[in-house]
């Protein structure tokens, strides 16, 4: 059965989310895994917005955090501040699963998603932080979701928008950091993790076809590829799942 | 009950002609593609009220239009991405290559609590976020705006010692500055007379900043009785002496949604993003759909074309559950 | 026309509202204040509950600040940090008077209703703050309720639980309190103010047959007689909307 | 939706004996005569539970009968009155007098902040309330109890200047430190089995207070379909992930209000108030109305008597409002 590495994304980081997780989603890839996930194996997961919604059951597929289909049914309601509050309260958020993107990345999962260039004269600028920030320093398993490009994965931020292990090995702790960096970087080839001493990206997984050569080509720092795997698949029931129950307008999933 | 308080009512000429001046310090609600009070939005943009300082959120549809019209000069802000629609809104992006505004990045949650210091009274709330970032270490404006500018915050923030740590290794925090915007101004699907005020659905920060703000216009889709509201006063979110000036404006945060009243156009807000990558095509369309229509009916009309059913809220759903998005 | 001394302590207190006034009320006899002053010359008062209800439309006379009958028809409910965020706010807490009662006052209006004594090992044990030293600290117009008793109005306190004017002169504003002192002591026999300058306490109305000589024999330290004037009786229509309106079942006026 | 949560439900026996152990940091929801969960207090004065670290803003009558049990050892407090009913509550009054708890006295404005921080998941928040009071200046407990607690703050409260002030004048700020409760116990009208909680009336601090915990027995006067909750997801006020246990017990408030469902016992509460003045009256109360019931609607139909019906909710206005309260 073909499929595309964006649907191969969805899934990897749908196999993340475990029957107990609260999950935060932002826009876009990350909702499709939320869901994806919630249909195939963790019914119970709780999907979580920033805006405020606390359990929705989501019935089509919002195209923002304040789409109103986030509000389906959800199991309450709150403002942003209480939202955030339930990340940063440590009874909570050690069971919030994020998962975020970026414009760039750096070598220790540290995320750029404000600007490139001189702060005050950019030569590009995205949107900023919005929640990423705040869920990167607050939850203990934050997952980034990026295209792998030599331009994202970078030695050198311009920006640090969202920390990740900051400069390695126990910088974020001592940095006050309540939550802990990256656990991993979801990518359209394989799946980046971060050595347990150093902190530093490594390559874990490799999707079906890709070699880890490839993987490093599209990254402009070097990363151990020692200990790469081969990861599993989609499987026919998750990419019906994706294709019939989640996407099938294909707004995301394009 | 009160008995003499539907002064209150007005038009959203008059009310914004009264609350927003040149250089006044706004804030709108809404995030995003949802619930953003695009009637007053308009309305600015008709007035041509210019330097805007805005603190924003996510705020999305209604920031962007009045970044690209050239109302705001500078702008605290989290996020200006619109969802799927635009990644990174295009007006803004512009802006901040040109130069043309000057901007100051927080979180998505820093700026919550800095509405809700502000509404609280409180010159700042304490938070982890941020913590090692950028967003501690470089600072948008320069010192002199901070010292010309009495209503600004006298520092971006300010990280201290946890002194309540046990440990000799200390926590810090990061204190983020309350915001007293000038002028809230909040679109809601029903109010009273008196400015009492319900949201249905997520209210995002609104609530936060009308209460931080030294004034506060409320527009609705539904201008309801004093009576229908105190029915059900748990589901009511201000106060009648919160507010200033109820606008009664049915579809007033069309383009964005109204949940339980009518979904975002997503075939508007496309167009739009179709419009502002350049002011060649942005001017035409302000003139099309903000100067030219005598009001916001009119505008809707003229905007929605044979949309208007498409996108009206299933009761059960709150939103048009069988609305075409993709395409 | 026969009046009680509590009737015209309420009374007292309910002229004092003004028709934009937000009242913060406590429980007992400022309730029936605020709801006499609703019924008699400030319809659009809006009384406001440290526990949450918003602009309540009271119907039958609350026993507690948490009755349920503080939730009729209320404009909203919020939660205690909420409406003390209202007090604390300029916005709001400029526009909110505050009646509240205590064990002591002393000389600058300062209140106590902790203890007596040593502050570990007390003679005597009142309830605490509540709300009280909260409104005290926040609001620009705080009317104080006392009995007027020899023990009650003090030189010293043994616990200072609420702010006055401190230490007189321009002693609260330097301690950084955003409101403003009290503005006047309701007695059951007169009606205390405090000088302009030094924030001394004095007297400034005396009910109908009370004299100031009366006044001073039940305060255990000198104040200022010398501007005390008249205070008005209760009208029959003033006397009528408490005993048929506010409060039938002597529940507070007994 | 949930699909395999149904096992927080639970007996109030089990609920407080798995959360609720000797020397346990609790606070309970509810306000003076308000929605104490009742049926809890009675749970662990039952299973004799000791030294009690409470955290309460005005708990009222729920607190007082604890003190009174001998449950409590140590409590931080803003107020202790129970309205009309005692101005200032009779047990805790004697438990002071006699030296047999030790009190640290906060504001009712700090114990909510106090909350909320915990909720927060920061140290402190800031208030400008209790600068020059001895709120700031006396503390209630030795230092050696905070040194020999690590669950306590460090210290009372933290006097600081504001970081933002512009002035030479500093504004100072007290920052007052978050609770973590062990537990936290609330009643609410409405839950269901997931433990998803709907307050209906004032919520009082219940929300900050069970956000703050590090584990929530909700005990609820219905126990209702998690569908009929999410029919209305803007009206409820905990989820799920907040809430470790629900014990469904009619009447669990009694003889509490609890808004829409019953009001106060006033004559019971009356009961109370003449038999809490000394342990000759008090032992045998609670002999009476909390050791001899079989459970707690045995102990509601042995303490209204005749008095169930007077005291039922008119739906219109949420209380009973032709109840006799006078002499």
């Amino acid at each position: 059965m073909t499929y595309t590495l964006k649907e191969m994304m969805a899934l990897a980081a749908a196999r993340q989310i475990r029957n107990q997780d609260i999950v935060f989603c932002g826009t876009g890839i990350s909702m499709v895994a939320a869901m994806a996930a919630k249909h195939i194996h963790a019914p119970d997961a709780t999907i979580f917005f920033e805006t405020g919604a606390i359990d929705s059951c989501l019935k089509d597929l919002p195209l923002a955090v304040s789409d109103p289909r986030v509000m389906h049914r959800a199991s309450m309601f709150c403002s942003l501040a209480d939202s955030f509050g339930f990340m940063q309260n440590r009874k909570t958020g050690q069971n919030i699963v994020g998962i975020v993107g970026a414009a760039q990345i750096d070598p220790y999962g540290n995320l750029n998603s404000t600007s490139i260039g001189d702060y005050h004269a950019p030569t590009a600028r995205f949107p900023g932080s919005g929640g990423a920030c705040d869920v990167a320093c607050f939850v203990n398993n934050n997952i980034v979701f990026m295209k792998l490009e030599k331009r994202k994965f970078v030695p050198t931020l311009s920006y640090r928008t969202s920390p990740g292990w900051l400069d390695g090995y126990d910088s974020r702790k001592k940095a006050g950091l309540p939550g802990s960096g990256p656990s991993m970087v979801i990518t359209d080839m394989g799946i980046l993790g971060f050595d347990r001493v150093t902190r530093r990206m490594k390559l874990d997984y490799l999707y079906e076809g890709i070699t880890a050569d490839a993987v490093q080509e599209r990254i402009s720092f070097d990363i151990d590829l020692s200990s790469a795997r081969p990861f599993k698949p989609p499987t026919p029931e998750e990419l019906n799942v994706l294709r019939e129950t989640i996407d099938p307008e294909k707004l995301i999933l394009n | 009950m009160h008995h003499a308080s539907n002064h209150k009512i007005t038009s959203i000429e008059q009310a914004v002609s009264k609350y927003v001046s040149n250089g006044a310090h706004l804030s709108i609600g809404g995030f995003t593609i949802n619930r953003n009070p695009m009637a007053a939005v308009h309305e600015i943009i008709r007035q041509g009220i210019r330097n805007l300082h805005v603190y924003a959120h996510s705020n999305g549809q209604g920031l962007d239009q009045l970044i690209g019209a050239g109302c705001v000069s500078r702008l605290e802000i989290a996020y200006s991405g619109n969802g799927r629609f635009a990644p990174t809104c295009l007006c803004f992006k512009r802006a901040v290559l040109e130069r043309t505004i000057q901007v100051e990045d927080y979180t998505n949650f820093q700026m919550a609590l800095r509405f809700l210091a502000g509404a609280m009274g409180v010159p700042f709330l304490p938070t982890y976020s941020s913590l090692g970032t950028d967003i501690v270490e470089k600072w948008g404006f320069p010192d002199q705006i901070r010292l010309d500018e009495p209503k600004l915050a006298s520092k971006k923030l300010v990280v201290m010692d946890n002194p309540f740590s046990r440990d000799h290794e200390t926590e810090k925090l990061v204190l983020v500055p309350a915001i007293h915007p000038d002028v809230t101004i909040i679109h809601a699907q029903k109010a009273d007379a008196t400015g009492c005020t319900r949201i249905e659905g997520l209210s995002f920060a609104d609530i936060d900043q009308a209460k931080a703000a030294r004034h506060v216009i409320v527009t609705c889709d539904h201008l309801v009785s004093e009576n229908e509201l105190r029915k059900d006063s748990g589901a009511n979110h201000l106060p009648a002496f919160c507010v200033d000036a109820v606008v009664h404006i049915p579809h007033g945060a069309y383009p964005t949604a109204c949940f339980n009243e009518y979904d975002y156009d997503a075939v508007f807000l496309e167009q739009y993003q179709q419009a502002a990558g350049n002011d060649d095509t942005l001017d035409p369309f302000f003139q099309t759909y903000i100067h030219s229509p005598a009001d916001h009916a009119e505008f809707v009309a003229m905007a929605a074309q044979n949309r208007l059913e498409s996108i009206r809220a299933n009761p059960v759903t709150g939103y048009a559950d069988r609305m075409k998005r993709g395409a």
